[in-house]
């Protein structure tokens, strides 16, 4: 399936992308996306367990993903 | 009735607070976050708000309904909007007004939602400085640092 | 540079803000009271403020310092006006502002002041109702009632 | 010694007087005002133990009061 992958802010700086689409096995998890950009260059800036989104809904590892859906890596927050 | 905007432009405080009054209403809370021209003991000279937006307000209207929830009765009006782009000292960043017949339940949605605003929404900021140089700066490294949500999963 | 003021004329909320904006600031909490269309289940049409007005602006002083005082380091800066007069429904008898580097200080002394001022100040209404009738009401036998200081002596 | 009472709001209403010039015997405290206004015309409707103040601050009732002080009654606040 495709997915596509939000980064912003800090992370985006440092993977020197916003946006990319995937494509991950089928039953893939939130996991499988995370792992995804993990080995991209200039992941090792990211922290341990960078919080997550799908579909701009805040989500836990395990959720399963579905075809279209658009996951984000979510650096930590600085609003108000 | 209850207002969630994302918006580019200086925030308008005074067409804010008239969105949530209204003759049946005796009490008006607000905050208004602004730019500061000093944070962590370095000289700042602006900052630039960026987010995810569809998620943003998606999560600040998520905080209205909670606020809302916890009043028994008629629940506030609320009204939120958080400025992006680039951003002078002085500048409001965010302005939240809550409106009730009491002024209890108007503070504490007020402050719930400032609260829950900082902790969760997918809002970012870069500090530009004196110096030149430019820091993102996020709400856990920040004097009044809020506990940010566990790590999901 | 805190401001206390009873008026009789509108209260300009905006320029009660900008008393209490500036660049070293981060956070600007405020309280607004408001005229209601209803109290104790009859119809409101207007209030009629009046007040003690030197030991009300005495009081009103005493609140601000005492507020002030419970925050650590710099003090917040605190802005307040009361407006005495006939009021019209939805017009604000009441407007707070309080601005401090950090957001907690700033809500904490904007709740502390407008509670002792429902409790101490003395500023008396008298509500107007829609069959032609009028009387005096206090903070104590209104919804959300307060509690007056013990009598003394 | 004269002092000067002050009625406000209901007070006001029911003893049908502002302000008013009284003489009271020298050493007097709040306690003496009160009980002066306590025995005028309408006081009855005055609660058993109102507030006072001397001077523009609440003040005890075993206050002792001066030549030229201010004293008043404070009903029932209601500001805000």
């Amino acid at each position: 399936m495709r997915v596509g992958l939000r980064l912003f802010a800090s992370y985006a700086d440092a993977l020197g992308t916003r946006s990319l689409d995937v494509t991950l096995a089928d039953g893939a998890t939130v996991r499988d996306a995370l792992a995804y950009v993990r080995a991209l260059p200039g992941a090792s800036a990211l922290p341990p367990a960078p919080l997550m989104a799908v579909n701009a809904e805040y989500a836990p590892l395990d959720q399963p993903l579905s075809h279209g859906d658009e996951v984000a890596l979510i650096p930590p927050v600085a609003g108000g | 009735m209850n207002h969630v905007a994302l918006v580019t432009e200086a925030i308008d405080v005074a067409a804010l607070l008239a969105r949530v009054s209204s003759p049946t209403v005796g009490a008006i809370a607000s905050f208004l976050g602004t730019v500061r021209n000093v944070n962590d003991n370095r000289a700042v000279t602006g900052i630039e708000y960026s987010a995810y937006e569809e998620m943003a307000e998606r999560e600040m209207r998520a905080i209205v309904a909670e606020a809302a929830a916890q009043v028994d009765g008629v629940p506030p009006r609320i009204a939120i909007e958080h400025r992006l782009g680039e951003l002078s000292l002085g500048d409001v960043s965010v302005a939240i007004a809550v409106s009730h017949a009491r002024r209890a339940p108007a503070l504490d949605a007020c402050r719930y939602v400032i609260e829950e605003l900082k902790k969760r929404v997918p809002i970012w900021k870069r500090e530009h400085y004196a110096d030149g140089s430019r820091a993102w700066v996020d709400n856990r490294n920040t004097v009044g640092a809020v506990e940010l949500p566990g790590v999901i999963g």
